[in-house]
């Protein structure tokens, strides 16, 4: 069991480091959006301020569904997905350890860079803590409920698109609570309520979207 | 080798695909050292049944049995025992060949010979392409990973779709002494192919598929 | 009977934008369907009955 | 006959097609006689004048749009846990409508909302969380248009509404907690009890139609999807060879 | 020469067809991103108005971005592009014409549910005007513009996430003029100038755009 | 039926691919009425040979012409006189065969018979799928739906590569009796294969690609 989790972990994370970048560029992309909002909007910094951990979360969201178009995708292309399945471990396992890899390559390095956008945007400190600490809660749900759209979308023509109708609608409590939290910390309403349920959010997809993922990618390789 | 009392049968299976329906009443045993080869021409259905052997695909009716049992019921001793290689490789491109195999040993949970791997690969004609990213490998290169994979995973029962598309006239002599000593040692094979095979000395069971005549030509 | 004339009924108390454009598109959100329904059920049919006649003269052919 | 022979889609095929005339009938009827109580016995209201009368469309629609997709996720658990092939079905037969109604309301609800608030549309609890099961149903919607083989496309779909179902409450109570800071509706319907007993009498008679509606096209559509299915069975040849 | 132009226009729209609802699922992606941002920044009429046009054209760009992933790869893929490229009609058409069948595809749905998301976003009737003006002469230069980024990473392994990273930097422009325009017009400054400007930049698109797009490809096959 | 004075030639082509040289100093011409069967071992370079014929890749070194000018210079006329089918088909996986040929011949600028192209489709042994998206169809289905094409095409030279990959022994048969037909008519072909091909009657050239030796198999 354990050792079948590392082993997805680990070759997902060598494919990630022999793809030089490819994460990399999740994070420009992630840069990039929340950077379009001042050009698109104006660049008054208290209104900034306010909108800043919405974008941030937005532009978080996003960053992580363009990547998780190709959670199981490459896989399935060479074939190799099928290996996976057809090897005696349990799917779940390998649903799971392909998350965990999804969020150790795309959620950390957001980690690392969001408080520089918070910056940009004119947080402050402590709201900067929280908007750590939301994400840091909040991606692995991205990450988790992702594997669902990427399974239930596996090979399937509208692929990333198609990912994003299905998921975007199931991120918005995370979303919510996640934005909420710094907004609520930056009106003095204190961010605990939000974070706890945050908190609540990922335990849940912590224990039903592996299986459904797992579900799902059976049904999809039929 | 392998264990003598394994059995792979097939009770009354059918097969739909969309409405057209490609075969029914299938029944078959294959046994320890046996080797079935799945006929019939293109679009017949040869493919769609090797992916209900897997367990990949479920059937319309009927059952795939291990050793008696439908292999529904025990989906991990199964598919601990059995390799399938179908249409594409599972060669990743980003890997050279021996991460590959690495990989391919630690997602079946097998333990991983370095020099075992190597020595596979060498003798599969990859000796110059051992550090190469499989991307930039020929055709036919990347099947020969795909087929070094498959005989180290050291499965008693091979699944294969079409194993010699690609490869040339040495590989294809290679890997006719390959299935020869799997057989041997007491392996099974369910495979197809379209192209001539040579195995003296084997048991051969065939199985023409398709409840239609093979497409006409004129 | 809280209405004087039709003109009365169609203006609705000058919320008569709001209101029959709500009750105009539910209506046509009904009528859509139903049609839509409608012309799937004859397409089916239709096409199902093509597709015997396809798989009836085939089997004529091979026999 | 047991409950399991209706269960084969065969008998169903004929039930339904037995039914579908009285629920149709049925929706008509109740129709008519709700929009009479709406536009003939129910006063105007004091405080919306007659806008309020969209009441009667909205929040029937509004009901409709979560019962029926409460309804598909049962039929999609029923399906995954049981195999049956009619949940599926049903499943399949009954998601355009309730877009439909989702639909409905949210138009109706921003119909509403211009003479009431002034705005057509406010982020507000409710409304958000209507959008966002519009965007669930046209996910399930779309993931279904995308698969094509029958078998596969059922189980990705109901997978997909079963997750939908697990996500929202918690959809609807997350943007009711974030949403504090921002008043609902600022007119109580409540206020006047004469009026709100045939208010109320007509939500209610239009609410049955809606539901009647939804059966009778369900039904329908569960009838195409079952000959399409079934096709190459030998009761959908009789069928088609008696009709022709 | 125009033929060759409108077999391959035929060609893709019948795709776009085939494939049902693909186009619509990448409006309901506009839709969809367009709200996230409410939920993140929170619900006050009178900032929404402020930053709607901003997030409209935001939303807007990663749409068609997002469907511009697979302007090629698609095509790559099973081997058409190869016989579209050896056909021997210029390949500069060949682009044209894909790039063109994409704004038919996504740019002028995206014109009809524009609308409803500026009433969403509280935004004046006039606004609403300019911004229609905006996006039709903007969306074509994003399908332009993309179709180089897709041409350049065709079959890369990074694919939609480096087109991006590729391409948002060529959109700035269209944005900040599209975007600035609505907001002209909501400050009372007026959007001609801007409006002009993106004109301006449509037809330098249209005229530079197919040529490199055509170049990038012929390299991306090699 | 095609010019008879065409000829594809090569003049000292030197292939590489990462640090590895292919091949060098290649040189051939190509008549009217022949046949070039490209043979080599798995990763010799034939695939790479036949995409500089083809246009599509650069040549390390050397040029190849058509009619004695290089086809860098006169791209348009050349790609009108000349087919590629690699190992990727070229069909789309939402169009049914016939809607495939359609926009196929659009492409090229031909014109299209809906008549012609679905004779020649059931000739294929298509017959059953004309109107299933060819998503569905098997392996070789969809190879014979990218020989239909071929076929429709008219062109004077083909350039295959492995055409006969995943086809069933019927479709074999059918190919060899059309490249004859093709040939006999005047036309040019290269092509690349591991399989047997029986050609009678007709001129072949065979050229060994690979400077080094074909890898060794023990
Ligand atoms: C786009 C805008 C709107 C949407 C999406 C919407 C959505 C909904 C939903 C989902 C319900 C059912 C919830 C429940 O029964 O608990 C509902 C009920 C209702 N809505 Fe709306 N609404 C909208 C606008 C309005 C407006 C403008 C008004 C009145 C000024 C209004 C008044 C009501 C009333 C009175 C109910 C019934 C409440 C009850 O049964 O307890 N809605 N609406
Ligand atoms: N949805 C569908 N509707 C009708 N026929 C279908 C559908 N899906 C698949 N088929 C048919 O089912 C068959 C599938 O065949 P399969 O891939 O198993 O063939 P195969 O024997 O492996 O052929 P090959 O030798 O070409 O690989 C094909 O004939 C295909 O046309
Ligand atoms: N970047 C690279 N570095 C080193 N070698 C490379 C590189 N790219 C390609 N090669 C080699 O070039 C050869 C390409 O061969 P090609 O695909 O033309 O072979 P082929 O003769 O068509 O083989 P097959 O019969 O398997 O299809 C392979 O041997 C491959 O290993
Ligand atoms: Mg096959
Ligand atoms: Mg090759």
């Amino acid at each position: 069991m354990h050792r079948f989790l590392l082993a997805v972990l680990r070759r997902d994370l060598t494919l990630a480091a022999r793809r030089r970048g490819d994460w990399l560029i999740a994070q420009f992309f992630f840069v990039m959006v929340a950077s379009l909002f001042p050009l698109g909007v104006g660049p008054e910094p208290a209104m900034l301020a306010r909108i800043g951990p919405g974008v941030l979360w937005v532009a978080a969201t996003l960053a992580s569904l363009l990547s998780l178009a190709r959670l199981f995708s490459d896989d399935h292309h060479d074939g190799s997905l099928e290996h996976m399945v057809l090897s005696p471990e349990p799917t779940v396992l390998l649903v799971l350890g392909k998350s965990l890899a999804h969020w150790l390559i795309y959620g950390i390095p957001l980690l690392l860079v969001a408080p520089i956008l918070g910056i940009q945007f004119n947080l402050s400190w402590e709201a900067i803590r929280v908007l750590e600490v939301s994400l840091l809660l909040g991606t692995p749900i991205l990450s988790l409920l992702g594997g669902v759209g990427a399974a239930l979308t596996l090979g399937l023509r509208g692929g990333g698109v198609l990912l994003t109708l299905l998921i975007l609608p199931l991120y918005v409590p995370a979303l919510i609570f996640g934005a909420g939290a710094v907004d609520g910390v930056m009106a003095g309403t204190g961010a605990e309520a939000q974070l706890s349920l945050l908190g609540a959010f990922l335990v849940l997809s912590l224990m039903i979207a592996p299986w459904i993922a797992a579900a799902a990618l059976r049904v999809s390789l039929e | 080798m392998y264990a003598d009392s394994s059995t792979l049968s097939v009770h009354e299976l059918a097969c739909a695909r969309g409405d057209r329906l490609l075969f029914k009443g299938m029944n078959f045993t294959l046994k320890s050292g046996e080797l079935l080869l799945v006929q019939g021409g293109n679009g017949q259905g040869k493919t769609s049944l090797l992916r209900l052997l897997t367990g990949l695909a479920r059937a319309e009716d009927g059952e795939v049995r291990w050793c008696g049992e439908p292999i529904a019921k025990q989906r991990e001793i199964y598919h601990g025992e059995m390799i399938y290689l179908g249409h594409a490789n599972g060669v990743k491109d980003d890997l050279n060949p021996l991460e590959n195999l690495r990989f391919a040993a630690g997602l079946q949970g097998r333990g991983f010979d370095p020099a075992l791997a190597a020595a596979t690969l060498q003798r599969l004609g990859l000796r110059r392409c051992l550090d190469l990213p499989c991307r930039v490998l020929s055709f036919g290169q990347r099947r020969r990973v795909a087929l070094a994979a498959l005989l180290l995973a050291g499965a008693s029962l091979w699944i294969l779709d079409e194993p010699l598309t690609g490869l040339d006239i040495h590989a294809v002599a290679l890997m006719e002494g390959l299935i020869r000593d799997h057989l041997n040692a007491g392996g099974m094979m369910v495979a197809t192919t379209h192209q001539a095979l040579n195995l003296e000395g084997v048991a051969v069971q065939r199985l023409l598929v398709g409840n239609v005549a093979i497409p006409e030509l004129s | 009977m809280n209405w004087a004339s039709w003109s009365d009924f169609w203006n609705m108390g000058g919320y008569g934008l709001y209101v029959w454009g709500s009750y105009g598109v539910t209506a046509a959100g009904v009528l859509i369907e139903v049609i839509l329904l409608k012309r799937a059920a004859a397409e089916t049919h239709r096409d199902l009955k093509r597709m015997q006649q396809w798989t009836a003269s085939l089997q004529g052919e091979e026999s | 006959m047991n409950l399991y022979t209706f269960a084969s889609p065969a008998h169903f095929y004929t039930l339904a097609g037995r039914l579908i005339p009285w629920f149709a009938w049925g929706a008509g009827l109740f129709t008519l006689w709700g929009l009479y109580i709406g536009f003939f016995q129910a006063p105007t209201d004091f405080q919306q004048g007659e806008a309020y009368r969209i009441i009667f469309i909205h929040v029937p629609a509004a009901w409709m749009s979560m019962f029926i997709y409460l309804v598909m996720a049962f039929w999609g658990a029923i399906g995954l846990a049981f195999n049956t092939r009619l949940s599926f079905m049903m499943a399949r037969a009954l998601a355009p409508t309730g877009a439909m109604f989702t639909f409905i309301a949210l138009w109706s609800g921003a119909f509403w909302g211009k003479p009431m608030w002034g705005a057509w549309w406010v982020w507000d609890a409710r409304l958000t969380s209507e959008l966002i099961l519009l965007f669930l149903y046209v996910g399930i919607i779309a993931l279904w248009a995308a698969i094509d083989d029958i078998r596969r496309g059922d189980r990705a779909g109901s997978l997909l509404t079963l997750i939908g179902a697990i996500n929202v409450p918690i959809i609807y109570f997350s943007v009711k907690w974030w949403n504090t800071l921002h008043q609902g509706s600022s007119i109580n319907l409540m206020k006047a009890p004469s009026m709100a007993k045939t208010m109320l009498l007509g939500m209610l008679v239009l609410a049955i139609a809606a539901w009647l509606y939804t059966i009778a096209v369900a039904l329908v559509r569960v009838r195409r999807i079952i000959l399409e299915r079934e096709r190459q069975s030998e009761w959908v040849k009789a069928i088609l060879a008696k009709e022709s």
